[in-house]
């Protein structure tokens, strides 16, 4: 008797997520598969046509596609590893008790939770040929009028260093976290047994804050690898910036080729499942 | 022997003082110039709203200026037919709306899964995390058909459905975890005292996680107001968000920065509070419970 | 009518029975308590009466009634745990009227006889004082106090008590659980109380359960088991200090019967000697108080060769622990003594009020109505 | 010389507490001395100053005879026990017990044979793989004193070892540390706020309170000599008696007034007794242990109702309620008693107390048999 009512409560409390993420995730996951099978156009509005594995063929022929998975892969790469290494060193230099830090790494946060577009935003005018700001300082040094987004590699890397400034603040801040987590006795205990400061920092310290790193890493990497904001405010997939989510974005919306366009999705939620599934398991062994 | 490992102490303990704020300086050196490049940026948004349109295509950049207030103005009340306040106010509604949904269904959720065990508990739990990290440009391709087929496209609803949907997610698993740290005692108290299951979650658990919901409901706030590409696609006019409204800028031919920036200012604005409000408690937020 | 009767309880986690068929009753108006080792299973016991944890099989009966499916606030128990749990969100008088807001209850109560009746439990507590603070903001007496309060304002058939004072400070101790023996004495409420220390279950119960492994080794009143435990396992539990447990062999010696001990013969007073038809083989367990312990100044027959284990002061005297064989014998003394560890020591043993134990199973070998009859402190 | 010195040592916490105030302590070499206090009273704090893992404010400290105020921990040759164990978390049991020896770059080859020897002495061998998280805490505390013994140090500091274990194993455990260091020798320093504790494995014993040492000696002499009120409701249990007094005097000399009873206090103990304290509200201390029954009326005899009889074996505890406040007394549990029965008390005033109103204690200590117990 206690045990149906204990079944219709929990049915009460979550039922109706279940059913909201059924009907948001697993049915427009397999729309999404069924779309991919067929010619199925933005603007044509007649049926959409079948076409078996015919995108799916066309996509690896399609060189825009393959390179738009460098160019995405090339810009996770830059931008988490330049994060990391910023954010886990500034991590350090934040931990310091030096009067003040605690305000000045507050301040460092505000661009965490900014608005992408309007980051995008700034940073193509800061980034602008004609009177951007950056170009002038560039300028100013003695660089010369550097056309920073409209230049192959240089606008590539333009968009990673605005992910670069809206991200480290977070990497340092989780890293920092991780650091305080660290008990006081484990140094404690460190002193006692004789370690040196070597010694205490690799064998106590990075130790006990590489779990912290490894899931800021993945958490970043899938964050950046499905970013579109920067491109779409700031190259619209120019100059080799054609990176996956926007080739799919273009062919969708631009292009109206929602057929082809669903296959790449396909392949992408394939890719991210494989990097989210490292970040579950990191979550599980944590939670355990 | 004993003796022997003790050298003269005073000398050794000296030193380590008289370096002691040269490194702090260094220290303090190297975060103000981290602290001036994070807030670069929302300088040049702040002051080039302020400015004139000469002043903002100058070359070399101009410095000192008088500040206008003309562009917050046209941003909201003169440009062409609909003004900023018109997206600013579906944004409003869509995030407010939107939250108050995720923050219950996912608060109930939640308690759900930390607190009655069945067969598959964990997966459901992993399942509705997993979906957080789905990448939206793949997602939105097939919602965008759902929504045209339901004739739900260019609504509110729609949004704050999509957004309900995403948000859940994050909130169980997140307060999942606050409700798995609260002692199991203190409802196992409240059932001997007389409650049932969806009083103790309403009267017991649910105020004693009070700083994980306020928390929890802030950052999904923040995403719903920030989220841009579900908004693009599934809103032409009417049920447009900010978001939307500064995408115009990237199309458009003639480059007025100084009301994009204005409204760029009013997007940012709330973000900000919310992020300096926050600082404690965004990296459990951020990193879904795995660093407190 | 509101004993308490366990029958037949078995609770098993996955492989591990705990319970096998554990069966107990606390009559009514007693103060019970429940002792053993941790993972003995006391506090699960607790928890079946009170329904937060279901047996696999086996009825709980509450004042003759089986309880089994009814959830915990049909059972009319009040539960004060280990940890208090207070609701830290609640005030202490809004901790206290709690219960009586559930609207499960049929006698619920609101508005002026809902304070009323906070307010006198307060009272009864002595925290009136405290009723608008946040219960954040108590000691862990006064905490424990809340919840005691807590779990008698609806007043429960039965008061169920999960280590109460365990938290507390030595001298806090003594006092609560003086407040405790007289706070039942005043209401009369069947109380069952769960500690693992038996000093204090002595202290305050009327009858004392003492579990092992998921299974009653002795019930009964305090003095009983101090003085005539049932099974090796009390004897050693039970008093501070308890029995010391030695291997021993019976043997005969010169047509007598003796009891050797490593290597010494020791002749058995003949009382034991018609308990012993019980005895499955020759192998005893001899249980001893260290008062009936006497170091001896030389090595003789009838004496026990041993090592200074180890040693330390209780109170005034001094404790020796010698390790005989592999056996750990206590003996104090009032004596000032320079000893070392490991020092060798002859003891003489005093067997007149020892009890032996079968080797195999533990229990107790004789009847107790051989020995003067217990309890001539009154508790009533 | 003694093997530890505090000379005057304070230490005050940035945000102005006075943790420790001037304290003077001299350990003998190869002593067991305990720090006992409530909590939050500098015991710890003490013992941190001496592992060098908080700097001395004021004072100096001595080890051998040499002032090591600046040492660093790691050059001070001492190993600790921590209350919390205070293990590696990332670091199986093997590594842990290791790392003071990996700190001062031992060979693999002796290492492994060190942990091992410890690991078996402690009887953890087949723990050796498993991480922190997966010990129980007995295994724990073990481990950390495994990492505390593995190499020679001059001194062993102990935070409360026994803090977070279960009643039983610390009774066993307390045998074992009394045998670790009659083996070793190594001078110890236990913290603990368990009287019975500290009187089970110590030779000494250091009363702290506020920050201030109240008495140093053997449990004997704080048990029958404290110098003030807080001592002596410290140690002891059961707890001691305290009833509110005053002094008057007899023909007989001096006498304490405990309620309506006049009890006269001998000779030897009342010198230098002033009458400065006559009129003070005193404070009348007896041990449970030394309230006897009495059946005569005397004018030294106390009256009052049984209100509580609580069995413990060989004796019970019995509580009196007489009017000034309510007595606990020791008796044999034989005797028939029954509640609410009139009972009239007398104390052995040879061991009771006196407290003057500032809590020091106001009679001469009783004679006891000279020499140390162990």
């Amino acid at each position: 008797m206690q045990r149906t009512a204990l079944r219709a409560t929990l049915a009460v409390l979550i039922g109706p997520s279940l059913l909201l993420l059924t009907a948001l995730n697993v049915a427009p996951f397999f729309l999404g598969v069924y779309m991919s099978l067929y010619y199925w156009s933005l603007a044509n509005l007649g049926p959409p046509r079948f076409l078996g594995l015919l995108n799916y063929e066309y996509l690896f022929a399609d060189y825009r596609f393959i390179d738009s998975i460098k160019v995405s892969l090339l810009f996770v790469v830059l931008s988490v590893a330049t994060e990391l290494v910023l954010g886990t060193t500034l991590a350090f230099v934040f931990s310091s008790r030096a009067r003040g830090m605690a305000s000045l790494r507050r301040i460092s946060l505000l661009p965490v939770m900014v608005m992408p577009l309007v980051a995008g935003l700034v940073w193509f005018y800061l980034f602008n040929p004609t009177y951007g700001t950056v170009t002038w300082l560039c300028y100013a040094v003695g660089l010369g009028r550097i056309p920073f987004l409209t230049k192959d590699w240089l606008a590539l890397l333009c968009l990673v260093i605005a992910d670069v400034w809206q991200w480290t603040p977070l990497v340092m801040v989780v890293v920092f976290a991780a650091l305080q987590s660290i008990p006081e006795y484990c140094y404690e205990a460190g002193k006692m047994d004789g370690l040196s400061q070597r010694q205490m920092l690799w064998r106590i310290t990075l130790p006990l804050i590489r779990p912290a790193i490894v899931v800021i890493m993945i958490l970043r990497a899938i964050d950046s690898f499905r970013n579109i904001e920067l491109v779409y405010m700031m190259t619209r997939g120019g100059s080799g910036t054609e990176t996956l989510p926007w080739y799919i974005y273009s062919t969708a919306f631009i292009d109206g080729n929602l057929g082809s366009a669903a296959a790449m999705a396909v392949v992408m939620v394939l890719f991210v499942t494989v990097l989210t599934q490292f970040l579950v398991g990191r979550l599980r062994y944590r939670q355990a | 022997m004993r003796e022997a490992t003790i050298p003269p102490p005073a000398s050794r303990h000296r030193s380590v003082g008289h370096w002691r704020p040269l490194r702090t300086g260094g220290l303090l050196a190297v975060a103000v110039a981290f602290v001036g490049w994070c807030v670069f940026p929302f300088y040049i948004m702040i002051t080039t709203a302020l400015k004139t349109d000469p002043q903002i295509f100058a070359w070399p950049p101009v410095w000192l200026f008088h500040p206008v207030l003309r562009n917050m103005q046209n941003a909201f009340f003169v440009v062409g037919g609909r003004s900023a306040l018109f997206f600013l106010m579906n944004s409003i509604i869509v995030t407010a709306v939107s939250t108050i949904l995720a923050v219950l269904l996912g608060s109930m959720t939640a308690y759900g899964l930390a607190r009655f065990h069945f067969p598959g508990d964990r997966n459901i739990a992993f399942f509705i995390l997993s979906t957080r990290f789905a990448p939206p440009v793949a997602f939105v391709i097939p919602t965008y058909v759902l929504v045209e087929r339901v004739g739900l496209l260019d609504t509110r609803l729609a949004l704050i459905i999509v957004y309900t949907a995403a948000n859940v997610s994050f909130v169980t698993w997140i307060l999942r975890g606050f409700f798995v740290d609260i002692p199991k005692e203190i409802e196992e108290a409240a059932l001997v005292d007389g409650y049932r299951h969806i009083e103790i979650f309403w009267r017991v658990a649910l105020p004693l996680i009070k700083p994980g919901v306020i928390t929890t409901g802030i950052l999904c706030a923040v995403f719903s107001w920030n989220e841009f590409l579900y908004a693009m696609i599934l809103t032409q006019s009417r049920a447009s968000t900010l978001p939307v409204y500064l995408s115009q800028f990237s199309g458009s031919t003639t480059l007025v920065w100084d009301q994009y920036m204005a409204v760029g200012v009013i997007a940012v604005l709330p973000v900000l509070l919310a992020a300096w409000w926050l600082e404690k408690h965004l990296v459990r937020g951020m990193t879904f419970g795995a660093v407190r | 009518m509101t004993r308490v009767y366990l029958r037949e309880i078995c609770l098993s986690f996955g492989r591990f029975h705990l319970f096998d068929g554990l069966s107990f009753e606390c009559p009514e108006h007693a103060y019970l308590c429940l002792v053993g080792p941790s993972g003995c299973g006391k506090t699960t016991l607790l928890r079946i009466v009170a329904g937060l944890t279901h047996p696999d099989s086996g009825d709980i009966m509450i004042g003759g009634a089986r309880v089994n499916d009814l959830p915990p606030w049909g059972r009319g128990v009040g539960l004060a745990f280990q940890n208090y749990a207070l609701y830290p969100h609640l005030s202490v008088a809004e901790n206290l009227a709690f219960p009586l807001r559930a609207r499960t209850r049929k006698d619920r109560v609101r508005g002026a006889e809902l304070h009323r009746r906070v307010r006198d439990m307060a009272a009864l507590l002595q925290i009136e004082p405290l009723l608008h603070r946040s219960v954040t903001q108590l000691s862990g007496g006064q905490q424990q106090r809340v919840a005691l309060g807590r779990s008698l304002i609806c007043n429960p058939r039965v008061l169920l008590l999960d280590e109460p004072i365990a938290h507390l400070d030595v001298r806090l101790r003594y006092q609560m659980r003086l407040e405790l023996k007289r706070l039942h004495q005043r209401a009369g409420t069947t109380t069952i109380q769960v500690t693992h220390d038996q000093q204090e279950a002595l202290a305050v119960a009327d009858i004392v359960a003492v579990l092992k492994d998921g299974q009653l080794e002795q019930i009964g009143p305090p003095l009983k088991l101090y003085r005539h435990p049932a099974t090796a396992f009390v004897a050693a539990f039970i008093g501070d200090p308890p029995m010391s447990i030695l291997r021993a062999e019976l043997i005969t010696d010169d047509g007598e019967l003796a009891l050797r001990i490593s290597e010494a013969v020791i002749p058995l007073p003949r009382k034991f000697i018609r308990n012993l038809t019980g005895a499955r083989s020759t192998k005893v367990l001899l249980g001893l108080r260290p008062t009936q312990v006497a170091l001896a100044d030389y090595a003789g027959p009838h004496t026990v060769a041993g090592i200074i284990y180890s040693h330390e002061i209780v109170g005034r005297q001094l404790e020796l622990v010698l390790a005989i064989g592999n056996d750990r014998l206590r003996y104090r003394t009032d004596r000032v003594l320079r000893v070392s560890v490991g020092e060798h020591v002859n003891v003489s043993l005093a067997l007149d009020n020892a009890r032996l134990f079968d080797g195999g199973t533990g229990r107790c070998l004789g009847a107790d109505d051989d020995i003067a009859e217990l309890g001539t402190v009154e508790t009533v | 010389m003694p093997a530890i010195e505090f000379l005057s040592v304070t230490k005050r916490y940035p945000d102005g507490t006075v943790a420790v105030s001037s304290l003077d302590l001299a350990i003998e070499p190869a002593e067991y001395v305990c720090l006992l206090g409530p909590s939050g009273c500098g015991k710890s704090s003490t013992l941190r100053m001496l592992a060098g893992l908080e700097e001395v404010s004021e004072g100096e400290l001595r080890l051998d005879g040499r002032a090591i105020n600046g040492l660093p921990a790691q050059r001070r040759d001492m190993a600790m026990v921590f209350e919390n164990y205070a293990l590696y978390p990332h670091l199986n049991v093997f590594d842990n017990i290791a790392m003071p020896l990996v700190a001062r770059g031992r060979a693999a080859s002796e290492i492994c044979t060190r942990v091992a020897r410890v690991a078996e002495a402690l009887q953890i061998s087949d723990l050796l793989k498993r991480y922190p998280a997966q010990l129980s805490g007995g295994q724990r505390q073990r481990v950390g004193v495994g990492r505390a013994i593995v190499r020679r140090p001059s001194t062993f500091l102990l935070d409360e070892p026994f803090g977070h274990l279960e009643a039983y194993l610390r009774l066993q455990l307390r045998a074992e540390f009394r045998r670790l260091h009659e083996r070793l020798g190594t001078t110890t320093l236990h913290i603990t706020h368990d009287h019975e504790e500290a009187a089970a494995v110590s030779d000494r014993i250091a009363v702290i309170e506020q920050g201030r040492l109240q008495q140093f000696g053997t449990f004997l002499e704080l048990l029958d000599n404290p110098v003030n009120r807080f001592v002596a409701e410290f140690i002891g249990s059961p707890p001691i008696n305290l009833l509110p007094a005053q002094l008057t005097g007899s023909e007989n000399g001096p006498c304490v007034k405990v309620g309506p009873a006049k009890v006269p206090l001998p000779m030897a103990r009342t010198a230098g007794l002033s009458q400065a304290v006559a009129s003070e509200q005193l404070t009348f201390g007896v041990r449970p242990e030394d309230v006897y029954f009495d059946t005569q009326d005397t004018s030294e005899t106390l009256f009052g109702d049984v209100v509580a009889i609580e069995p413990q074996g060989d004796f019970s505890l019995i509580t009196v309620d007489i009017t000034v406040g309510t007595i606990r007394a020791m008796m044999s549990s034989t005797t028939i008693l029954r509640r609410g029965q009139r009972v009239g008390l007398r104390f052995d005033v040879s061991r009771a107390h006196l407290f003057a109103a500032d809590g020091h204690s106001l009679l001469v200590p009783p004679v006891r048999p000279a020499g140390k117990a162990r």
